[in-house]
């Protein structure tokens, strides 16, 4: 159609709209397809997914530099575990529960150390992550089960349906990180989004425009907490078992490669991320001892050529859309 | 005409490729999960040698279901329950694998049994001794390997015996392994004690992966106990013993069954590792069996030595077992009927490690235990 | 502001005996400052004569080793800084502190954090009061945007425009916040002459306009005396001198403390 | 109280080796704030390439070289080595990846350490290798009743010995100065004249082979070494570099002492199973009431 052109931000939109709709169609479609081993591959990518997104809030969106974010993964893992198999209570009633217990947890924690910076709150993250796994090996009061971590966590029930199957964890992981995903954006794009970004850029700039940066941050680090934890708890379920070999150091250095690799604030950067790190183990599954030789060389090369991460956060990204209006009226 | 001619021989090869695939039986596969990366590679490289050997030595006998070739697949598990969750979707998703091999260490074979459970597929551990792994009321979960709590009871009844020990030391390394064999150890020894026999002086846990443990061996040597028992794994073991007598400690060492090799002899020396004690079900070197006679040969031609720790022993046993009971029940496929013959027709076959034979609850029956110590050669074997 | 308006005019800002020290520095020594609605003031003196650590004081980044500020007879001492913003004080900094990555639209809107009332439940739910906050967020933060002459770039980084630009964003910014009082740290500063003329009518119009009080750290001699009404020299932490521009002008002991010691 | 002194030098080395190690972290943090997790991997590689000299030929240059010769020439080979990873890792690495800022470094020092701890057990087996053992004669010592070990005191001393080198090495040569003055800020220093891609092969050379000498003395002492030690040596030496200020060399060598005397209060007198966590919470402690590290600088945020 000669002559017809759409105004760019509209056919911006609706491009992204048939994005997200071919999204949403493979997904559905994909358990269909792909055994039983593919769909369990597609559920640990989406704990994955989950894991990146929560510790994007803390170190995409305000910039702290959390490197014990496997610690709060680990207190939503055994709130369900325990309350489970102790009181019975079903794994679904569980979900948002874990997610307060990781959230009270991170308040609890970081309260007394969020005014720290840079490398020192690194340190203190890392320390409190390490705390959590040993405190879990130890088995205070015979709640974690020590090493031997907790067994016989029940099987989602909705109703009548039960979701054990692979196909099962599949929706349900998948439907909660579009339920993240879709709550994200709108944060970004909300006060609390931007009060955010402004204590990354700049914490002194962002008090003198009447940010409560202590307040914010402890946000940040609440929601991000509650999140992990979610995924803390679809993970035990999977597993109907949870140990505290799950929940290392290298855990926590995962989610932060996820994010950066992915890109800082950048919800489509994670899910990148999120696919690179989970997924190519599996890929060159046979290559053994080779595979993670390999995964360090696509880390140091992700970051030489992709710093700001695979797919940025687009700042300003009306740029474009503005550029276009300044060079003269779309014609016809 | 070139096309017409190219299309014949096309239709020749694959009727060709048809045919040889006819007469030749399908191999019958036997999935086997070993950490073949991560802290545990060791014992993983091991378990798939030893599982290669049994497959080897069945198929030079014939093979089974007259004549059909055992193969095993591979898969890794990292010593991680998330990989090892994967690992047992992979192999249980593949419809003509008969049963699996899986796993070592308690808390990453429980993810992958649940998965097993779920497919009705036997899976049998080589590596995973918690006592609770039976507990749970599966029915397609057994093991070659013994419990903690067998090789506590009899650590609770032979040794403070024999050295006339009234104060006993427990170390162990707070891994799932280690300190499940710490506790079973103490509550067998819970009688002994009420009644004012003996003693538990010192009951701690050190960390794995770390090496200097002078700290802990001095708040121990202060405790003066006269027996010193050591649950965990023979790399700390070797490095717990050297730094001991280092510091004045003279009271004897008992490891527990993965405390005590060729590696633990290397590492701390000679003169430190002689007179060390362990309590352990039969090693490979000791194994009176002749199907051990022969498996330990076929092992030391391909590999160079034999595996220096029971559990890829296990591993191989369990491949036995497996082809043995598909062989007997003539059904590859049906995972159901090869669980229920494991479990009830299956009593004193012989095989490597001895008579095999499971328990209503999976698990292994008569492995007997002895007291090993290290000889002034440096060799592990049968204390008397 | 003649001498007589000024007596009986709201004062907006008063220190009594103001003092904060960094280790063994006295960066400011007791000071008495009062700011009079609607007036230009300016605290001048030679380099680290403490004139920024008033600021800070003054805005809660640091908090005083004795003595107390007031704002709208309110005591503020040691508020934290997010606090004195609500209360009605807007600052700049010496060295401009913008938000570098964000665009002009988002680095004003941040200045009308203070303003909004939506939470989290507004972020997620988007109910009507948090569409029409935005909406009123954005259309505030355009129209300070134009004000400042930079409505054209609203998307452009921060980083990306030029300097003298960046000075006019970060007083937008903190007109945003809908002050009382706003504080200037040094505005001019790297400015050109022409720009200089236009930020001093720019400041004129808006103390007019929007019936504001102004507090001002300046160097340039001729920006202090063109539009202050009120001018308070310091040195060395202490207030040596106060009054109005041609007074203290020819005030011997401001002479003196710039020129440094006559024979 | 006997028992104490005896536990105190238990603790004090262990702290020398973890604070040996924090010097090597220290350095290249302090020059470019950069998380060097590499550097832990260093180490163990030292560790692994001390072993293979001294087993190469069953012991070829101990038997020729006599003990203390053949010592020095695997430790002086396993330091050079490391010299050169040490460049090549941060020329491969690092130098591109300066202008993005330090968060990636991060990144790429993560995969950096996974590169060489799988490289290690590729090479040299997952299996735990033991030095030779009759090499070092351990001849304990009861002095006062204390019961030391003769390589306990020599370790101090080694340790001790190679802070106060490079305390001096850095305080008081000319060297030093520009490592200190590129720390404090790198473009001021250029403008000094001092070269930055000099000042990073410097601190590159100088970290990693120190952190390889270190390997050796650890492999000489416990005897066992395995691949993934360089991950936890790694991770306590950066908490001792926090602990005792970042960029203040001097803090990392005490931070280090002082994290293994930690270690052993909380082992002796709380539990063992526990000492960690009594660690890092004492760690947190610390940090809450002095940000900036025990040692390290109030520095006023320039506002």
């Amino acid at each position: 159609m000669p002559g017809h052109c759409v105004p760019p931000h509209l056919a911006a939109s609706r491009q992204k709209a048939a994005g997200l709709l071919l999204v949403f169609a493979a997904l559905v479609v994909f358990p269909f397809f792909a055994g039983d081993y593919l769909v369990d591959v597609a559920f640990f990518f989406g704990i994955y997914v989950l894991l990146g997104l929560s510790l994007n809030i803390v170190l995409g969106e305000v910039g702290l530099y959390d490197l014990g974010h496997a610690g709060f993964y680990a207190i939503g893992a055994y709130t369900t575990a325990v309350l489970n198999t102790r009181f019975g209570i079903p794994v679904l009633v569980l979900l948002p529960v874990s997610a307060l217990a990781a959230g009270l947890f991170a308040f609890l924690v970081t309260s007394p150390i969020i005014h720290l910076r840079g490398d020192y709150l690194c340190i203190v993250t890392i320390g409190m992550g390490e705390i959590v796994r040993l405190a879990l090996i130890n088995n205070p009061l015979g709640l974690t089960g020590g090493p031997n971590g907790v067994y016989g966590i029940d099987s989602p029930t909705l109703g009548f349906l039960r979701l054990d199957s692979s196909a099962g964890s599949y929706a349900l992981i998948w439907v909660v990180v579009g339920l993240a995903v879709f709550a994200l954006f709108r944060l970004q794009r909300s006060r609390i989004g931007r009060a955010w970004n402004c204590i990354r850029e700049d914490e002194i700039a962002a008090q003198a425009t009447g940010i409560n940066v202590r307040a914010y941050k402890l946000l940040a680090f609440v929601l991000g907490a509650a999140l992990a934890g979610v995924a803390g708890n679809l993970y035990a379920v999977k597993l109907m078992v949870v140990s505290p070999e799950s929940f290392t150091f290298w855990e926590s250095c995962l989610m932060f490669s996820i994010v950066l690799i992915g890109g800082m604030g950048s919800v489509p950067g994670v899910i990148i991320g999120a696919a690179a790190i989970s997924l190519f183990p599996e890929i060159f599954r046979s290559f053994a001892s080779y595979r993670l030789v390999v995964f360090g060389v696509v880390m140091i090369l992700m970051m030489m050529f992709r710093p700001g991460g695979v797919w940025p956060r687009r700042r300003g990204g009306t740029e474009s859309r503005d550029l276009l209006l300044r060079l003269g009226r779309p014609r016809g | 005409m070139k096309r017409t001619v190219a299309l014949a021989g096309a239709l020749l090869l694959v009727c060709a490729l048809a045919a040889f695939a006819a007469d030749t039986k399908p191999p019958v596969l036997i999935g086997l999960q070993a950490p073949i990366t991560g802290p545990w590679a060791y014992e993983g490289q091991m378990a798939r040698q030893a599982t290669q050997i049994a497959a080897d030595l069945i198929n030079q006998k014939g093979g089974i279901l007259g004549g059909r070739q055992v193969q095993i697949v591979l898969e890794d598990d990292a010593g991680q329950p998330q990989t090892s969750a994967l690992a047992a979707t992979k192999i249980g998703g593949q419809k003509n694998i008969v049963a699996a091999v899986s796993t070592y260490g308690s808390s990453v074979t429980e993810p992958a049994s649940n998965i097993y459970e779920k497919r009705r597929m036997v899976n049998i551990a080589y590596g995973a001794t918690a006592v609770r792994l039976t507990e749970r009321g599966s029915k397609y979960f057994f093991r070659t390997c013994s419990r903690d709590d067998s090789q506590a009871e009899f650590f609770a009844k032979a040794v403070p015996l024999k050295f006339g020990a009234k104060r006993i030391a427990i170390m162990h390394d707070n891994t799932a392994f280690g300190k499940g064999l710490a506790e079973n150890t103490r509550d067998a020894l819970k009688g002994m004690v009420d009644s004012g026999k003996l003693q538990i002086v010192y009951y701690d846990a050190i960390t794995p992966g770390e090496k200097d443990f002078h700290v802990p061996l001095t708040k121990m040597r202060e405790t003066k106990p006269d027996l010193w028992y050591y649950t965990g794994y023979y790399a700390e073991a070797a490095l717990l013993v050297t730094q001991a007598r280092e510091i004045g400690i003279t009271c004897p060492f008992v490891g527990g069954n993965a405390a005590i090799n060729a590696e633990f002899v290397k590492i701390a020396g000679l003169p430190v590792a002689k007179g060390c004690f362990m309590t352990n079900e039969p090693l490979p070197a000791d194994l009176p069996t002749p199907e051990a006679r022969e498996f330990l040969k076929a092992y030391k031609d391909k590999f160079g030595d034999i595996p220096s720790s029971p559990w890829p022993v296990y591993a191989a046993d369990a491949v036995n077992i497996i082809a043995y009971a598909v062989d007997k029940t003539g059904s590859p496929t049906d995972g159901t009927a090869l669980a229920e013959y494991l479990r009830s027709k299956v009593n004193g076959v012989p095989g490597i490690t001895g008579k095999i034979g499971f328990t209503d609850k999976g698990d292994r029956e008569g492995v007997p235990l002895f007291l090993y110590v290290v000889d002034d050669q440096g060799n592990i074997v049968i204390s008397r | 502001m003649t001498a007589a308006a000024r007596k009986d005019a709201e004062i907006v800002l008063e220190t009594v005996r103001l003092t904060k020290a960094f280790g063994g520095l006295t960066a400011v020594d007791a000071l008495d400052l009062r700011v009079h609605r609607g007036e230009i003031s300016s605290l001048i003196g030679p380099n680290g004569a403490g004139k920024t650590t008033v600021f800070n004081v003054v805005t809660g980044i640091y908090r005083p080793e004795r003595g107390s500020v007031f704002f709208q007879g309110e005591n503020i001492t040691g508020r934290k800084p997010h606090r004195i913003v609500e209360r009605g004080i807007a600052r700049t900094f010496q060295n401009i502190r913008l938000f570098p990555n964000l665009t002009c639209l988002e680095n004003v809107m941040a200045g009308r954090h203070a303003r909004m009332r939506s939470g989290l439940a507004g972020a997620l739910f988007h109910p009507r009061t948090q569409v029409v906050e935005e909406r009123e967020t954005r259309r505030a933060a355009e129209e300070r945007l134009a004000q400042v002459g930079l409505g054209e770039s609203r998307n452009e980084l921060a980083r990306n425009i030029a300097y003298g630009r960046q000075r006019m964003l970060e007083i937008a910014r903190a007109l945003a916040t809908s002050p009382r009082l706003i504080v200037l740290d040094e505005p001019s500063s790297g400015l050109n002459p022409r720009e200089t003329e236009d930020l001093m009518v720019f400041i004129r119009k808006i103390i007019r306009d929007e019936r504001l009080t102004i507090l001002l750290i300046e160097h340039d001699m001729n920006v202090v005396m063109g539009i202050s009404d009120w001018v308070t020299v310091t040195d060395g932490g202490r207030k040596i001198a106060e009054g109005h521009p041609r007074q203290i002008y020819h005030d011997p002991r401001v002479i003196e403390a710039y020129l440094g010691g006559g024979t | 109280m006997r028992v104490f002194f005896e536990q105190l030098i238990n603790g004090l080395t262990i702290g020398s080796f973890y604070g040996l190690i924090a010097l090597g972290y220290s350095m290249v943090y302090g020059v470019l704030k950069l998380i060097n997790f590499a550097h832990g991997d260093f180490f163990a590689l030292g560790s692994y390439l001390g072993y293979t000299m001294l087993v190469f030929g069953s012991g070829f240059l101990t038997t020729h070289l006599g003990l203390w010769g053949g010592l020095a020439v695997a430790v002086i080979v396993a330091a050079l080595c490391l010299a050169l990873v040490g460049v090549v890792v941060e020329r491969v690495a690092y130098r591109p990846i300066y202008p993005a800022g330090r968060l990636p470094a991060v990144v790429s020092a993560l995969g950096a350490s996974i590169i060489l701890q799988n490289l290690i057990m590729i090479i040299w087996g997952p299996r735990y290798q033991a030095y030779p053992a009759q090499l070092i004669p351990n001849f304990p010592i009861h002095a006062g009743g204390l019961n030391l070990t003769g390589l306990q005191l020599l370790i101090l001393c080694v340790s001790f010995a190679l802070m106060a080198v490079l305390y001096f090495v850095i305080q008081k040569t000319t060297w030093g100065a520009a490592v200190r003055a590129t720390a404090l800020d790198r473009d001021t220093a250029a403008l000094m004249g001092i070269n930055f891609k000099k000042v990073i092969r410097f601190i590159f050379t100088l970290g990693p082979a120190l952190g390889a000498l270190t390997g050796v003395m650890v492999g000489m002492y416990y005897r066992q070494i395995s691949f993934t030690m360089g991950w936890n040596y790694g991770l306590k030496a950066f908490t001792a570099t926090i602990l005792g200020g970042i960029g203040n060399l001097p803090g990392a060598m005490f931070g280090g002492l002082i994290l293994g005397v930690l270690e052993m209060l909380g082992s002796a007198y709380v539990s063992t199973a526990w000492k960690d966590v009594f660690v890092f919470l004492i760690l947190i402690l610390v940090l809450i009431f002095r940000p900036n590290g025990l040692f390290g600088e109030k520095i006023a945020e320039k506002v």
